[in-house]
Order: C-alpha cells, then structure tokens, then sequence
C-alpha cells in the first residue's frame, strides 16, 4: 500500500497498542462483569477501579471523582444537565462560549428551548475569550459556566484557571469540556479549579464509545441515566470494562511523557505551519502561542475545504476541514465564524491534527503533497480567476 | 457517502478550464454559501460544440460541473436548456441528499450560460 | 486451573471469537471514524452501515430503524423518556409493570418526581401479566406503554404482540426492553407490534458498552444525548466503531442458529431445573413453560442467597443472585417479591443462565456441586433448624 | 469486596454448630431481612469456654459469627460484654460499608447468649 498519513487525530486516534493489551484479557478469557462477587467479577472491579485511579492521577483528581461514561458527547450532556437539574431552584442562565464544540453548544440550545438563557462569550480572532466579558456576564441567577479547555477545530487553549477563579469567587459551578486537552497538555482539576471536566478515551489512543466525568468532591449530579446504580448510583450500565481498562491504560500511556511528547509534537506542528503559512493568500487560524502541540489550522482563500480533504486523501493523507460541505450544513464551521473569518474564507479550512505516532517524515510529506492540491483546486477555482485579476488590474492602475 | 463517478469526475474532472473563445459565460452560486460555477460554452449553429468549467465548491461541485459539462456537449441548445439537474444526479449515479442543491447548481449553470449566449446574441443582432 | 463453570450469561457474557475477530481491524490498523470522507472514514462508516442491517435484519426492522446507544440502559432511558418529551402535551400516563429491570423502574421511578403517573401492572406467581389489567389501566391521558420482553431474573417471557395490539388500537405508543430475549428467542419488531425496542450487546455475546434502539419508521424521539448530530442527529457522540461492529457480528451470529440452540439449551435449562428441584424446599421461579431458554432460576428455603453464591465461586461456579446482600439494599429483588415470595424465601434466589458456549459436561458439574451446598449451607442455618424441628414436632403430634 | 481474612471465616468458619451444654443462647436479627444469628456460649466460672454459631445470611453475616465466636472464647463475661460491632470488624481486616450491620449484628449475638445465660442463672438461683 502507499503512504498514508493520518493527520485527524483531533477527530479519532488509532488505539493504542499498550490499551489494546490491557483489554484484551476482558475481550477474551474473562466475561468482565464488574458488579458481581465471584472470582471474574472481583477481577474486573479491580481492574475498573485500577483505571479510575489511572484517570485521576492524569488529572490530578481522586479517585473516587472520577466517573466513566460512553464517551465526551454523555460527559458534556451529564454535565451541562445535570447542573442544571441540580440548581433549577437557584436560576436559568448559563455563560458559555461560541466556540464550544456540538456536544455543549448544542445541549446549551436544547436547554434554551426549555426556557434557560444562555450568554454566549465573544471571541476574538484567536477564539480567545475576554475575563472582562466573563465578568460582565454574571447574574445573580448564573448557574453553571462551562468553557472548553482547548478548541477542537483551532487547537486555542483557554484560560481555564482564571475562569475557575472567577467562578469560584462567585459561587458558580464551572464545567469545562477537556476532550481536546486530556492527554495533550497538562490538566489538573485543582490547578484549574472546575467543578466538572468532560473527557474522551479515542481523542488520546484509548478506545472509542469511553469517556469520563470528574466531578468534584461533595458535588452529586443527579443521574442522566437511571438504571443498575453502576458508578456509585449515578451513571448506570453494566460497566464497559474493556473500555475502561482500556481508557485507563492509554492516558496512563499519554500522561507518561507528555513534556517531551509536546515539545516534539510542537516542533513539528511549528514545521508544518511555517511550510504551509508560504502558501500564498492562507492563514493559521488559532492562537499561534496558547495552543495545542498537535493541532495546525489553516483558511485557504478560494479553495473549498471539503473539495481540498478528498484530494489529500487521494494523495495518502487524512485531514479534515470546518466547511460546511462536509458536515452538510450550509454555513460552515461555527468556531470559524466566531473567529470573524469571512463567509468565503472559512469554507476553506484544513485542519491536520498530529500526535505522537506521527512522524517527521509525515511532515515532510504532507509540506510536498499539500501545496500542489492547493494550487490544483485554486486553479480550477473561478474565486481565484478574479482574486489573481483584480490584483493584476490593482497593480496595473498603479 | 459519494459514488464512484462522482469520486472519478472529482478525480479527474472532464473540461476544466476557461474556453477563450466561449460565447455563452454563465457564473451561479456565491462563495458565502461555498459553491460557485462558471461555465464556458461554444455555440456554433446552435449546437453546443465545447464546454468549460471552473469551480469552487465540494466534491459534488466539482463533480457536476464536469458532468454537466460533458452532457450538453454537442447537444442544441433547446436540448441543453432541456438538462434536468436529476438527469445530472442520475448520470453520476446519485448524489447523498445533501448534495443535490449541487446538481441544481449545474444545472442552473448551464442556463445561465445560454441565457448569456441569448443575450449576446440578441445584443449583436441590434447592433 | 480448576474447572469453572460460568452460568452468569443473563448478567454478561464473554465476548464471541468472531465478533471480536470483526472488531479486530478496527481495534488495530483502523482509526475508524464513520463521519469523515477519506478512506479510512468511508471504510468505518460501511462497516457501521453493514452492522446496522445486521441488526435490523435480526429483528424484522429496516435498517433506517435502528440506533445504536452505549447500551441497554441508555436504550431505555433514552426511550421512555424521549416518548414522555415528544407527547408532554398528550398526557403524563405511562403504564409499565412490577417486574421491569431497573433501567425502566428507575427511569420512571425519576418521572414519577417529576409529576408523571405510572401505573404498574401486578404479575401473578409466573411474573405474568393479566391483557384485562393492562386494558383496564389505559387512560385518555396514557402516552407510553413500557414492558419488557422477558424477565432478567426469573426468565418469564411475556405476550408482547398481545400487549403490542392493544397499544396500536389505543394509539399508545409501546416500548419494550428486549435486552434479554434478542438472541435468545425470536424477535420481529412488527409481530411484536412494538414502536420502540432495547438491545445490549453483551447480552448476546457482543461487547459491553454498546446497544440499540429501535424506533418505528415515522416515530422520531428527541435525542437524549445532543451534539455532533452522528446517528442521522438523534444520538451524538463519535460511533464506536470497532464496538457497533462487534454488536453487529455478534448478534448475526447468535440468531443464525437460533431455533437449534433455543433447542439445545432449553434441554439442558430442563435438566438442570429437574435436578435442582429435586432438592426439597426448592422451587423454580418465573413461567415453567414459557420462559427464556438458557434461564434456570430458583429459590432454596432457608438458605441466603449470597453466600451461596460465594460458595459457588469456590466450586468454580459463576452463577448470581437477587438476595438484598448482594446488592447492599435490605429488601430482596422487586421481581421476586412481585412474584408474590415471601422476604425470608425470596433471600435465597439463584439464578443460572446458560448460552450456547455451556456444555452438557457444565450441566452435570453444576447438578454435582450445587446440593452439597446447599445442603451445607441448611446445616449452618438456625432457619434450617427450625424449620426441620417444627416438621419433626407436627409429624410426632400425628 | 470483601478482605481476605473475611473470605476465609467464610470459607471455613470458625465454631459452627450448636453446642448441646451450652447455658447461654442468643438469637439475633430476622428472616426478612435476610440475616438471622444464633449464638450458643458455654459459661463456667464466669469464663466463656466455648463458644458456637448457626447463621443464616450473607458472606459477612457468617464471617463475622465466626469472629465474634471466635474472639469470646476464652474471655469472662464482662470482657465479652465489651466486644463491639468495630471490633470484630477491625479483626476481618474490615467490612464493606454497606455490610457494617452485620458486625453489629453478631455484638449483639453475643450480648444476647450472655443476657440469656445471666436469665438463667437468676432462674438457678431463684429455685
Ligand atoms: C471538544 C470536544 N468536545 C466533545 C467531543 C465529543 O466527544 P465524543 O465524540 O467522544 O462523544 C469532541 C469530539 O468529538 C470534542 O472535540
Ligand atoms: C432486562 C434488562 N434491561 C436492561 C438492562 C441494562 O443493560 P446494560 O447493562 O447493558 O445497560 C439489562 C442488563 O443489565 C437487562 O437485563
């Protein structure tokens, strides 16, 4: 086969080998059922509660904080939900954000059709939001904030602690959706002051359909999911627990080296921006500093990102675009929009997501096969006809 | 999600280009919504004797201008006003649902092209 | 190691070779994301689509009909309360029965606090229920009709096409938690007359953490968990790939076969149930007719019923109970006291569900190691004593 | 969930039986709640010299009979009157939380077989 170049991590990781080897005793010579007394079920509880402590130690939790869940769309939903059932009697407003991703924006919009109001944070060009704002925006009926802890679509870090502070100072409980950050950067809920932090086991090699809730000693949401009384009564299901041994096993393997795994992976993404930041008439989008190491975002003018994604793929790589094409809509990417990109320019987003399988080789071959795409689609484009004309009439009138 | 002709006219589109001597220019879409087509035809004694595109927009885009393109080439021009954007759709083997505003682009595209024919007919006829 | 026999099936099960070889790929050389246009994504979402009608197929439905959810618990939650937010303004009557498992109970234990009525309908020593209950108990305001397919603890099949007519001529909508019948018995979704049905991968030997929802052409629930819009917008969160394959796999592979080994494990349920009852003061518990096939399940007076589970473990047998003690609450399982058992019997409950990876040998082990402890256990127990002194004092008063 | 040691009075219970010349018999907790024990204490010289059980209950109802058996044996009546519910608890390497009562349960056992054998011996000493 050719050479591909998986460059999505962002959207899913392969599974880690070392999480694959974890699970595959519960995937093959033991049932796994973790509430039971006999000998197979002593074994998974110990093996789910193993993974417990291993996720609360990459987030500087206790154990007993940690709750899993099918993945970051039920933590955000759990979350967001749950708070709100929780303070129902204390008020209906919530701050945000615009750049939150589906699983909290779209919660938040469910939430204002029942009658709650949501104030949505401006960014600014980088996604970033203003304390000030944040400030302004409380009421005496706030209920929840809930910011992402980095951008999924331009990699923005957030400044998550100094929220946590102002929501602790105000007495507001404070969610953040950690799905693009567990695993990449440093997280630690006390550092960070959350109440509540959502995580995905497949956005850091773990496997897919896993995920986490923390929430902080003394807090008890009420359940999303009433049934058996798994997870301390609160998150019922038979336990998945290959999953979680699984999810255990790879933030464990994430968490290991992720100074130097970050320094490398920012080196490379940096190589990667800079050679593709040469092509003429594109932007980085995202805050070029407080980013994440592995996400490099980019607008191509007159190029349509989906059109751009399917012949990177014919050329060996899997990258993914914001437009709107791809995911059916009409408008693209909400997080482009709120960063003020144009209508036009921010249907040709890429976005390459990197992570530690990937190599200096993959740079060097993504930095050849992508400018000839660009330059393909631009030349085929009747928006680039008329940019490259009024330009050479500009220069003409001069 | 696409067809293989779809992917195989995106791979490889058929009459992408301008078309220097082209009488009838006709360009639908806007960039706001993500698709725009400009298509280049050459009419000759009514008959549609060659057809260029360019386009900015997705697979399906891309795809349907090509194939669009493709069918009204030595078509008359009734016969091409005729060109169903379903007929597009069907000459590619479908489209997913949310593509078929595409195809009416294509088709919208072709029309808008022999309107302007029409037009610069008409204009040269009361010179 | 010694032998263990492991007749837990009802609670979870091992996972199948060949669902675990289906998953395979995409546990290793596969990323596996269904929602991206590249190779590796077009790949995934095949291989989502194929599982789908898998499904589909395996219980009369059309493939559009089926979503796929982190579970049976997640199946029925977000069922019952989907109907409950889509008829909120027809009514706040659900009918439901004694003997659901907690998933249901305790998602309309919750809708009860939140102002809804149910109505649940008595079982009769078979844990069945009377079709003149049910007629009598629909109201005007009735919006939701919930009963499960087949008990998970004492294995009663109950008459859902029956109950099903009757939903359709009311125009009730009728859900059904068919966790414990799908792969084990015949299951069509229009011979069932059924507008909403559960499923749960490990109950057929699929992995954990994965499940269905059918939902009727026509009918569109709200979703429970909002976000990225996968499973056609009504179920968000990135599909679990390698686990939607292996439900697919495995539930394929359990219904291909599936009047032969309903033959075949009923023959060794009836054996087991013959030789068990043969212990005096023993009873079989749920419908002796029509009842799951690999369900074996009993009570044995004056024993406990966790302890005989962990003297089980010891003989190398995994089997559970529904005694109060193994769960931590004090009174024994609902079903058994619905069935109508006293509190000091219903204590001592066994339950043993077989599947087609249990052999004729497993049989005989179990026939073999049960009545020594059983009888082991009446030795040590003062209920025992006393009970075997008032027989000796009323047979001497003769 | 439960400790080795706790596994092992289970597994192999200390004192189980009854204890035909015992002269103190208690009987604790009920059938409905699942859990019922009956204690039999032989007393001598205010010393306990033997001690037995019969349980009907959970893994920790029978662990802890075992315990407390085991622990008053060779005590005077005073001294077994002291033993409490977190001793015998302490000497399972612990409990479950949620099976906490039954290490209640068997403190009061033991009080109960006493109060009985004090009963008695009032009875003795009243005839
Ligand atoms: C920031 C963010 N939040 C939430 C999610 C949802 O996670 P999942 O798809 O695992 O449910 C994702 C990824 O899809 C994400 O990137
Ligand atoms: C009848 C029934 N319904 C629902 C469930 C819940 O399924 P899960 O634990 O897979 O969420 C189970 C099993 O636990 C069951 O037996």
């Amino acid at each position: 086969m050719s050479k591909i170049v998986y460059a999505d991590n962002a959207a899913t990781t392969f599974l880690s080998k070392h999480a694959l080897e974890a699970m595959m005793p519960f995937l093959t010579d033991q049932p796994g059922n973790a509430s039971t007394v006999y000998a197979y079920g002593r074994a998974a509880k110990r093996a789910v509660e193993d993974a417990r402590s291993k996720v609360a130690a990459a987030i500087g939790a206790k154990p007993e904080e940690v709750y899993f869940t099918s993945g970051g769309t039920e933590s955000d939903n759990w979350a967001i939900k749950g708070v709100v059932e929780l303070r129902k009697n204390k008020g209906k407003h919530i701050i945000s954000t615009e750049i939150e991703h589906h699983a909290v924006q779209h919660t938040l919009q469910y939430l204002e059709k029942q009658g709650y109001e949501v104030t949505y944070l401006k960014v600014d060009q980088y996604g970033n939001i203003s304390l000030d704002d944040l400030r302004a925006a409380i009421r005496p009926d706030t209920i929840l904030i809930t910011v992402m802890t980095a951008n999924n679509e331009i990699g923005t870090i957030l400044p998550i602690a100094e929220i946590g502070a102002i929501a602790q100072e105000k007495g507001i409980l404070f969610h953040t959706d950690a799905v693009q950050a567990v695993g990449h950067i440093p997280v630690n809920v006390s550092e960070m002051n959350v109440d509540l932090l959502s995580l995905s086991g497949h956005k850091f090699k773990g496997p897919k359909g896993t995920g986490a809730l923390y929430m902080k000693k003394g807090l008890r949401l009420p359940a999303l999911l009433q049934g058996g009384g798994q997870e301390r009564g609160v998150r019922s299901g038979t336990e998945n627990v290959p999953g979680i041994v699984g999810l255990g096993a790879a933030l464990e393997e994430a968490t290991a080296n992720l100074g130097e795994s970050m320094k490398r992976l920012a080196a490379m993404r940096e190589k990667l921006v800079k050679g593709l930041t040469a092509i003429p008439y594109t932007r980085l989008t995202g805050d070029p500093v407080h980013r994440l190491p592995g996400i490099a975002s980019f607008v191509f003018e007159c190029v349509e990102g989906e059109s751009m994604v399917l012949l990177l793929d014919q050329n060996g790589i899997c990258g993914s675009s914001g437009s709107a094409c791809s995911s059916g809509s009409l408008d693209p990417s909400h997080v482009l929009m709120a960063i003020g990109l144009p209508h036009e320019i921010a249907h040709g987003s890429l976005r390459l997501s990197l992570n530690e399988d990937n190599t200096e080789e993959d740079i060097d071959y993504l930095l050849e096969k992508i400018p000839p795409v660009i330059e393909r689609l631009r030349a085929m484009s009747p928006l680039w006809e008329d940019k490259m004309a009024g330009i050479a009439a500009a220069a003409a009138a001069k | 999600m696409y067809s293989e002709k779809v992917m195989d006219h995106f791979s490889n589109p058929r009459n992408v280009g301008e078309l220097p001597d082209a009488n009838g220019i006709g360009q639908v879409g806007n960039a706001v919504c993500g698709d725009i087509m400009k298509i280049y035809l050459k009419i000759e004694d009514n008959i549609i004797t060659d057809a260029k595109f360019k386009t900015f927009g997705c697979g399906a885009a891309v795809a349907t201008s090509s194939m669009a393109t493709e069918l009204v080439k030595g078509k008359t021009v009734e016969e091409a006003l005729e060109l169903s954007n379903k007929a597009v759709a069907e000459a590619l083997d479908g489209l997913p649902p949310q593509k078929m505003h595409c195809s009416v682009l294509a088709e919208e595209g072709i029309k808008a092209a022999i309107d302007d024919y029409h037009a610069r007919q008409a204009q040269k006829e009361a010179v």
